[in-house]
């Protein structure tokens, strides 16, 4: 298992490095252009200036080895500089924003946490419904509780978010009155009070994105759960005379959750990636109201740095999906 | 108290729900179990014994079945008697597995792949005896040893793989047994497993039931086990009990017509001897069937020599070759024109990596093929291709070696077309002849595998392995999945076909009572070599190597009067067939005790 | 028991009498099974409906999708309500002559909501069997051919972290005008869309394919297809794709719905179609703002889609059961 | 009092990503800079001139101004401090010009410098600022909201080159304004505290400012006029329905005024044909059809511009048949602008023998048939705009092709791209522009023959209908050279006059901008000619 670890983890930098490139070609190939927010007031001139000023005046290849070595060596230079103090990436260059001129990390750090809460408490909550709604389904096959939650997940698929969004808005804030439309994000939770501010302003945002994630999921569930629960080890287990509970809840929810559990991790990524329409449509500026914001404002460097970012967790998740499987079933062995 | 049965079945008659209405699983069986004693129940596949024990443990409602009549009343350990039959589920948990222990078929899929064998030992005490966790372990490993599994420490905490199959069912009794239960109901124990594990288990069971004097219900469709386990035996046919008597009764005066073809159905091991040549087996109701040795000639068409097969063990960061499976090492044999040569031997022996090397579905290390005098090793991927018209192989499971998603006139005319021998309606034909010659009715040819019994289902690939009209068959165990009573018009079939169209075959079995019965010549392997081989009448009479031996004896005879006890038997675990790269093996060499009959000098493993 | 099952004990009488029956059509018995699946029946249906309603409603429905009343028509034909809004507001502004109602600028909803639909379904289908095929080819070749496995999947990773917009801003620059040149603009956003939102999202589908490909590799019949001399494209077309059909199937349903909701996402983001032709994502996404105020114009194409998604799901399930000969036979 | 009113909650569906507008030039940038630092001298929401930093308007005759119009002397308010408690001098002032015009610093409001030949101070409340040619409007340098000052002893190290580097006086600039910024979240949030330091000791009455950026023009008009939950939200372009439905929550109100931005339909004057190479696209001319007057002019008068307004912007919009519509004096009214006249227009084209001789239900002209593609940036007005027009062009024989174009591309000026609204590979498209300040001298150019995007200039360049014509040339020489303001007026209305009716653009709506602020924000006084929050010490809580 380790050197399987191992192996992938080295087969990883090849594979990340091409990606990389591949970023950045495609990235350089789009139309757009950095000054396209700046208004039309403002000359060509002194357009063509602050491009020049933005580094778009060299080659290709030199700014994507710039880049490359920015952020494969200076940025981990940074990184320890800050947990230990140190003065390793003193005056060296980062990779810098073309919006904001400063560096792209330090807007990312900023953003991950919203992001984290909002998504990440989404794709948590998804789960907690998800789970039981998916093996409720599987162990009454085509009751009429199956046949509504196909229903519904089917429908909470079909739903795009900026809809089901302004929907929730329009009820909950507008008419009633209960939450926000708009998130906060600079309320820091230190009380009880900005705690359930905290919730308040959060309960739409992960109610529309975990109304689809609960959707895949649950499918999923379910149809694990199916393929177990015909297996003659359940059989087994209930001549044991062991109680309908554990024998669902244990012997065939520990065998079911196997592909579930890879197909979770497989979708972790997505919480770093955030949600660009849900983001967008509450205002929550996470990762992904900053990526749609960067691609928009053609903010290579941030656009470049943050698929980028997303690639490695992809990569990265792929890999933990497979140790998972690995771990979780002790039938497989990586050799 | 004692003279009351502890199980009486009366009546039954389940039901399942199917889409196209209901289903009758069985119908109006009624029998009794009494205690101390071993009632087997046999039939073909799908009569209804799987139903009726499983109605007894009230399981089947969980597979959609359900009870419409009938009365299951089980003398409880304490509180007397009750009918199973209308208990709640919350009192037949308390029953199950506390007082009716259940084995099932598949010690594969049997156990849960994800706990450890000492969590699954465990649960079932830990329920029904209240114990808390250190108790019930220890009373694990207690039952573990009982059923002789060695280490059994060790084995508490492994993962169910990564134990063998026999060990595995041991596992499955030990839990079936854990409870000390009153009713032990052990469906097709060792259907799946090896002889010389079969006879093991059989073994341990019978022991086991003398030393607790639990009731046992055996369920089977080998007659051999029937003869070595039963007291009494139940016979049902198509959801019926047809007849029900003592084992002497049954094996020696069977009244009911299907008891009898079953019993002719089985090969008794023995039954050749004095015989030279293999003969089609007397089945009833078929009449005008002629019983003809089957002679051959002694021309050679297939040499193997010094045959190596080995698997690379992949490992490091590199994914270099670490290890090798020696699967098959240095075999040489013969195969004659028109007759049979057969390979048994334990699973895991090498038997199917032989078969397949021949025909270069794996590719052997080294050694030499010669089919017809061709070098078969040697050839390139197209007059590969064109050789394997000449060679074909039928597989062990005739569920697994056809396409589900293919009709059966499509699978069978797949080789034709892959050859371009022929097209449109002329295959049509060609596809009913081959029909005709499997005694199949041509209008199976629009169905589908999953529509077909299993004895039907080989024929299917014998018949696509007849397709090119070849002089080599390659049988993998063609006939171990199927029924007795169906693996006996398999067998015909192809002793018919020998006879008829002079095949050859080289046939892979563990069953040494069908290999008997079709055999030439006989191949024992062990660990990837042959131990010896030899005509059969020698081989079998005549039994030289060790392993041989003790071979012969774990195998059970369909006679009541020759069972065999524990202490027969013994056999050693086999030795793992990896060696790392730098090993090489002796060379194998034989001597012959006899014309043609050759055992093994070298050191074998054994 | 029978006779003549007394007289042959050893034949199984019952498949004898199978035997006897006419031989059935394979196609008469897929039918059948899938007459059978209540569910997929009546998504089938609902499904027919549907694409019928798209496909010829615009033929024989009065109004036309695009066309904007103009003059003093313009004031009093915009805004109009549905007829059933009579049953709670009869004084609402309405008119038989637009069953659902004009949008802001007088359009017929009813016309919009057939001619988006024949631009939507025809993305969302042609979109999932673009992904499917890419999804599937990907998928089995990695999972039959162990060399190519990891070169495969890696290339999956890469698709995986691509980001669409870029996408489908470079492949707008690189092929818009040779497109429109040859197919005109429609046709030629049409195809772009269908191709971008396929070459984004194969990869699940592809995973899913080579896991099963893996598992059914091992299996039996294909070592037997092998030593009958099948050559391996036969084998993957006869013996491994017919038996993987059924997790295709699957993708093939949320393909849809997907291809449906990115189109939609791409119109709102100024990428989709000239801003004339409607589909059904860009009337939900124009109706948005005026949710409050006219509720129908978001509701119908949002039930449209869900609707549509629906019922090719459940169609998916039957179409999956009556494909199988396994079930088929049950 | 300073701080007795709590906070405010602005929106700006556009989030700022710097506070320094030199590095940036976005609106909302430059706006929500202005709470912190200030110019020299703003204007108000009346487009007039009004001393800031500085103690009076400088003119030729209260001297500030020199009399060959080369030279503007500033005066300085004494006792402004900076937030961090110095005072402010003329060398800070001085400073905001160099680094401004570092060659390397990337200005984007270089051209308020323009001309510029040196900044002098004399003393440390006084600036002189040198033209290199006479200026008869020399009000560029220091004045509104792109050219605030900036803190020499902030900004030293960060010139040029370094620019970038300076995040925290990037994001955190110090000025004399009446907030400070405490924390600066870039393209999400800003909060502002009151600035101690401020000159008026009663101001500002907000304690703090939340500064929300990002979602979009519905969701921030929803958080004003519906829940309430913001204050203020900025530049609201919604359908007017929209808005007014919104308003009937009864929460807050929409404000509008108007600058000179204009929704206009730019004429190709040359030929977009694909067919043509890559060097003669877009750059020969003249156009196959649009260039002959009634074609331009029919397609004119089929438009509705009452019912565009109606649709369109409610309020926040006039009809308008000028090029530059404000300050009024410069507005032309051509007769008909305000009505729709399809058969007029008809009858126009009929008249110049184009007509349809095919049977098609589109006309020719020389065998070419009247088909345009008209495109514009993706916007929901825009597109119903696109609507409308099409389905009035096709009664006068006129067949559009309607193509959307995200605003990223269409506005950014990448050559690469065939979709920008340089490049112009269309035969119409719409967009609004507008200037800033109130003198259109340098606007009016963007019609000048030499001005045209081209290959050769990498397809920069203002005049995108390509526009030529000898007069207009002449005619804005002359403006250049006329310090006098009545004759300045004179040309202008000139130069507005001769777009329209030689087919440079078809202007359709003048657009206000339109803001929203709830019911209990008082002060708001919108301003299009400087930062909309240019008065945000004087907002205030109210009842
Ligand atoms: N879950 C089920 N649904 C429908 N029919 C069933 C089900 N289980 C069993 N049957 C039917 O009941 C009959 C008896 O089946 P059973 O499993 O008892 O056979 P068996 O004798 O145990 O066969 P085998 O030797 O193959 O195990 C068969 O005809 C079978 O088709
Ligand atoms: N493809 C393979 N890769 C690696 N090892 C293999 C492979 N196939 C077989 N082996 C190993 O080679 C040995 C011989 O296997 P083989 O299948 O030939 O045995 P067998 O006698 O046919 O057993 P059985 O009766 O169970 O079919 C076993 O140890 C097996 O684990
Ligand atoms: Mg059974
Ligand atoms: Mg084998």
């Amino acid at each position: 298992m380790l050197t399987f670890t191992i192996r992938r983890l080295i087969l990883a930098v090849p594979t990340l490095l091409f990606i990389s490139l591949v970023i950045f070609l495609l990235l350089e190939l789009a139309p757009g252009d950095p000054m396209a927010q700046v208004p039309l007031t403002v000359p060509p001139e002194v357009k063509e200036k602050m491009r020049l000023a933005l580094g778009l005046g060299e080659p290709v290849h030199i700014r994507f080895w710039k880049w490359l070595v920015q952020f494969f060596w200076i940025e981990p230079q940074v990184l320890i500089d800050n947990i230990f103090g140190t003065t390793f990436s003193a005056g060296d260059l980062r990779v810098i924003s073309w919006q904001t001129r400063s560096p792209v990390m330090d807007i990312v750090v900023q953003r991950l946490p919203q992001t984290l809460w909002v998504v990440g408490t989404a794709y948590i909550v998804a789960i907690v419904i998800a789970l039981p709604i998916g093996i409720y389904s599987a162990y009454r096959q085509y009751s009429w509780f199956d046949q509504m939650g196909t229903f519904v997940s089917m429908v909470g698929f079909s739903v795009p978010p900026f809809f089901s969004g302004v929907l929730v808005i329009v009820i909950f804030s507008v008419q009633l009155g209960w939450f926000p439309s708009i998130y906060d994000t600079t309320l820091v939770v230190d009380s009880w009070d900005t705690f359930v501010k905290q919730l308040q302003q959060m309960v739409m945002p992960v109610m529309v994105l975990a109304l689809q994630i609960t959707a895949q999921l649950s499918r999923f569930m379910r149809a694990s759960m199916l393929d177990n629960l015909n297996q003659d080890y359940v059989r087994t287990a209930r001549a044991k005379g062991l109680s309908e509970y554990v024998v669902v809840m244990v012997h065939v929810l520990r065998n079911s959750m196997i592909p579930v559990v890879t197909v979770i991790a497989l979708g972790i990524p997505s919480i770093f990636g955030g949600a660009i329409i849900t983001e967008q449509v509450f205002k929550v500026n996470g990762i992904g109201q900053l990526l749609i914001g960067a691609i928009q404002a053609n903010d290579l460097p941030m656009v470049q740095t943050l698929t980028f970012i997303f690639a490695v967790l992809i990569v990265l998740f792929n890999l933990i999906a497979d140790v998972l499987y690995g771990i979780l079933d002790p039938r497989i062995r990586y050799d | 108290m004692l003279d009351q049965p502890i199980a009486q079945i009366k009546g039954l008659r389940v039901e399942f729900q199917t889409k196209d209405g209901p289903v009758v699983g069985v119908q109006d069986v009624s029998f009794d179990v009494n205690p101390g004693e071993t009632v087997c129940i046999v039939g073909e596949s799908g009569s209804g014994k799987s139903v009726s024990s499983l109605s007894l443990m009230r399981l089947v409602e969980f597979g959609g079945g359900e009870i419409t009549s009938g009365q299951l009343v089980f003398d409880r350990r304490e509180g007397g008697q009750v009918d199973l039959g209308d208990t709640d589920q919350a009192l037949m948990k308390q029953i199950r597995g506390n007082e009716i222990g259940m084995i099932f078929q598949e010690p594969m899929t049997a156990l849960n792949p994800v706990f450890t064998v000492g969590r699954q030992l465990t649960e079932g005490l830990r329920i029904h005896k209240n114990m808390n966790k250190a108790q019930a372990e220890a009373r694990a490993i207690e039952l573990l040893r009982e059923v002789r599994i060695p280490e059994p420490e060790r084995r508490m905490k492994q993962y169910p793989h990564e134990l063998s199959g026999g060990m595995r069912q041991r596992v499955v009794i030990a839990m079936a047994m854990a409870c000390e239960p009153r009713l032990l109901i052990a469906d097709e124990p060792t259907t799946a497993l090896d002889v010389t594990i079969q006879a093991e288990i059989l073994a341990l069971m019978d022991r086991l039931k003398r030393e607790t004097g639990t009731a046992v219900m055996f369920i089977t469709h080998d007659m051999a086990v029937v003869a070595q386990m039963a007291d009494r035996v139940v016979v049902m046919f198509r959801g019926n009990k047809v007849e029900e008597g003592t084992v002497h009764e049954i094996f020696e005066n069977p009244q009911h017509d299907y008891t009898k073809a079953l019993l002719a159905a089985v090969p008794k091991l023995g039954e050749m001897s004095g015989k030279n040549y293999p003969e089609p087996m007397k089945l009833m109701g078929a009449e005008d069937q002629k019983i003809e040795p089957i002679k051959g000639s002694d021309e050679v068409i297939l040499n193997v020599e010094n045959l190596v097969t080995r698997f690379p063990v992949k490992g490091g960061l590199l994914r270099r070759t670490v290890a090798n499976v020696h699967a098959v090492e240095d075999v040489s044999f013969k195969v004659f024109k028109g007759q049979t040569l057969s390979l048994v031997g334990e699973s895991g022996c090498g038997k199917s990596s032989a078969g397949r090397s021949i025909l270069r579905l794996v590719e052997p290390q080294s050694g030499k093929v010669e089919f017809e005098g061709r070098d078969i090793l040697g050839l390139n991927q197209n007059e590969l291709h064109k050789a394997r018209q000449d060679m074909q192989m039928i597989f062990q499971d005739p569920f697994a070696s056809l396409n589900p998603q293919m009709q059966l006139m499509d699978q069978v005319a797949e080789p034709m077309r892959n050859y371009g021998l022929a097209s449109g309606s002329e295959l049509q034909d060609r596809v009913a002849n081959l029909f005709d010659r499997v005694h199949l009715p041509r209008s199976f040819m629009r169905r589908y595998p999953h529509e077909m019994s299993g004895g039907q289902r080989q024929r299917i690939a014998i018949a696509r392995a007849l397709a090119l009209n070849p002089k080599l068959i390659v049988a993998d165990e063609a006939v171990s999945a199927l029924d007795v009573s169906v693996q006996a018009q398999v067998l015909n079939l192809m002793m018919e076909l020998q006879a008829e169209l002079g095949l050859s075959f080289l046939f892979i079995s563990h069953d040494m009572a069908v290999v008997e019965r079709v055999s030439h010549q006989v191949g024992v392997m062990y660990l990837g070599r042959i131990v010896e081989i030899g005509p059969r009448a020698r081989v079998f009479e005549n039994p030289q190597h060790a392993y041989t031996q003790a071979l012969m004896k774990a195998v059970p005879i369909a006679d009541p009067n020759q069972r065999k006890s524990e202490k027969d038997l013994n056999f050693k675990p086999i030795p793992s067939p990896i060696h790392d790269l730098n090993y090489s093996p002796e060379p194998s060499q034989y001597m012959e005790v006899a014309p043609g009959h050759f055992v093994l000098t070298t050191d074998s493993g054994y | 028991m029978t006779d003549a099952a007394k007289k042959d004990p050893l034949q199984h009488s019952s498949v004898q009498q199978e035997a006897e029956k006419a031989p059935r059509s394979q196609w008469r018995d897929v039918w059948d099974q899938f007459k059978s699946h209540r569910g997929a029946l009546s998504g089938g249906i609902l499904f027919l409906i549907i694409c019928v309603g798209v496909i010829f409603g615009p033929l024989v429905y009065w109004n036309d999708a695009q066309y904007v009343p103009t003059g003093r028509d313009f004031i009093k034909l915009r805004d109009m309500r549905p007829i059933y809004h009579a049953l709670w507001d009869p004084s609402a502004k309405m008119d038989w002559a637009y069953p659902l109602g004009t949008d802001n600028l007088g359009r017929d909803t009813l016309s919009r909501l057939m001619f988006g639909g024949r631009v939507s379904l025809a993305v969302g289908m042609a979109a999932m069997v673009l992904a499917l095929l890419l999804g599937s080819l990907v998928g089995v070749v990695a999972g039959y051919f162990k060399r190519l496995d990891g070169l495969l999947m890696r290339l999956t990773d890469l698709f995986l972290a691509l980001p669409l917009l870029p996408m489908i801003l470079v492949a707008a620059v690189l092929f818009r005008e040779s497109l429109s040149k040859s197919i005109g603009p429609e046709g030629g956003v049409f195809v772009l869309i269908v191709c971008l939102i396929g070459i984004t999202s194969w990869m699940p589908t592809a995973r899913i394919v080579r896991g099963d490909v893996l598992a059914i590799k091992e299996r039996e019949f294909v070592l037997a297809a092998r030593s009958i001399g099948t050559k391996p494209d036969k084998i993957i077309s006869r013996h491994i794709l017919p038996n993987v059909l059924s997790p295709i199937m699957v993708s093939a349903t949320l393909g849809i719905a997907t291809a449906i909701i990115t189109e939609s996402a791409l119109s709102f983001l100024g990428f989709g179609f000239p801003p004339d032709f409607p589909t059904w994502g860009r009337l939900l996404n124009d109706a948005v703002d005026r949710m409050t105020l006219f509720p129908e114009r978001v509701l119908w194409p949002g039930i449209l889609i869900s609707l549509t998604v629906l019922s090719v799901n459940y169609l998916g399930d039957g179409l999956r059961d009556a494909l199988d000969p396994r079930i088929r036979g049950r | 009092e300073r701080g007795s009113d709590g906070q405010v909650n602005i929106i700006y569906w556009q989030a700022p990503s710097i506070l320094n507008p030199f590095l940036s030039g976005g609106t909302k940038d430059v706006e929500a800079a202005s709470l912190v630092i200030e110019p020299l001298a703003r204007y108000n929401s009346s487009g007039e001139m009004v001393p800031w930093l500085a103690e009076e308007i400088p003119t030729t005759s209260n001297g500030g101004v020199s009399e060959d119009l080369t030279s503007i002397t500033w005066k300085l308010k004494k006792g402004i401090k900076w937030s961090d408690g110095s005072e402010l001098t003329s060398a800070d002032v001085k400073f905001t010009y160099e680094y401004c015009t570092h060659p390397e610093g990337g200005c984007a409001q270089v051209t308020k410098f323009e001309g510029v030949t040196s900044v002098e101070t004399p003393d440390d409340y006084t600036v002189v600022v040198t033209f290199g040619a006479a200026t008869p409007f020399p009000y560029g340098p220091f004045v509104g909201g792109e050219s605030p000052i900036l803190q020499k002893a902030q900004f030293e190290q960060c010139m040029g080159a370094k620019a970038p580097e300076c995040t925290d006086a990037n994001f955190g600039p110090i000025g004399t304004g009446p907030f400070v910024v405490e924390e600066f979240k870039p393209n999400d949030v800003i909060t502002f505290v009151a600035n101690d330091q401020y000159r008026d000791a009663s101001k500002p009455a907000f304690s703090r400012v939340l500064f929300k950026g990002g979602g979009d023009a519905t969701a921030a008009g929803r958080a004003v006029l519906e829940t309430g939950e913001f204050d203020y939200a900025w530049n609201l372009q919604l359908a007017p329905d929209v808005i007014s439905q919104m308003e009937a929550a009864g929460k807050g109100k929409a404000v509008a005024g108007f600058g000179p931005l204009v929704e206009r339909l730019m004429l190709n004057n040359t030929n977009p044909s694909p067919d043509l190479g890559p060097d003669e696209r877009s750059v020969v001319r003249p156009h196959p059809f649009l260039s002959d007057p009634a074609v331009y002019k029919a397609m004119s008068m089929a438009i509705d511009r009452e019912l565009l307004v109606e649709i369109g912007y409610g309020k926040a919009g006039k009809v308008t048949c000028s090029w530059v519509p404000a300050p009024e004096a410069y507005a032309i009214s051509p007769e008909g602008c305000n009505v729709q006249d399809v058969a007029g227009a008809n009858a126009m084209l009929d008249e110049a023998g184009i007509v349809d001789t095919d049977g098609d239900g589109i006309r020719e002209k020389d065998g070419v048939p009247l088909k345009v593609l008209y495109q514009t940036s993706t916007n929901a007005v825009r597109q119903d705009f696109q609507a409308l027009i099409k389905q009035w062009w096709s009664e006068i024989g006129i067949d559009a092709e309607l193509r959307n174009i995200n605003a990223s591309v269409f506005f950014g000026g990448d050559p690469g791209s065939p979709d920008t609204f340089q490049k112009f590979y269309a035969d119409v498209e719409m967009y609004a522009n507008t200037f800033n300040g109130t003198d259109p001298q340098s606007y009016f150019g963007n019609g000048l023959c030499d001005k045209a995007p081209t290959p050769a200039s990498q397809w920069q360049g203002e005049n995108i209908s390509r526009f030529c014509d000898e007069e207009f040339d002449a005619l804005h020489a002359e403006l250049s050279g006329t310090a006098d303001m009545a004759k300045r007026v004179e040309i202008g209305q000139k130069l507005n006059t001769i777009i329209f009716e030689k087919g440079g653009m078809i202007p359709l709506v003048h657009r206000g901008r339109l803001s929203a602020h709830a019911n209990t924000l008082g002060g708001v006084d919108l301003n299009v000619w400087d930062s909309e929050l240019w008065n945000i010490a004087d907002w205030h809580r109210a009842e």
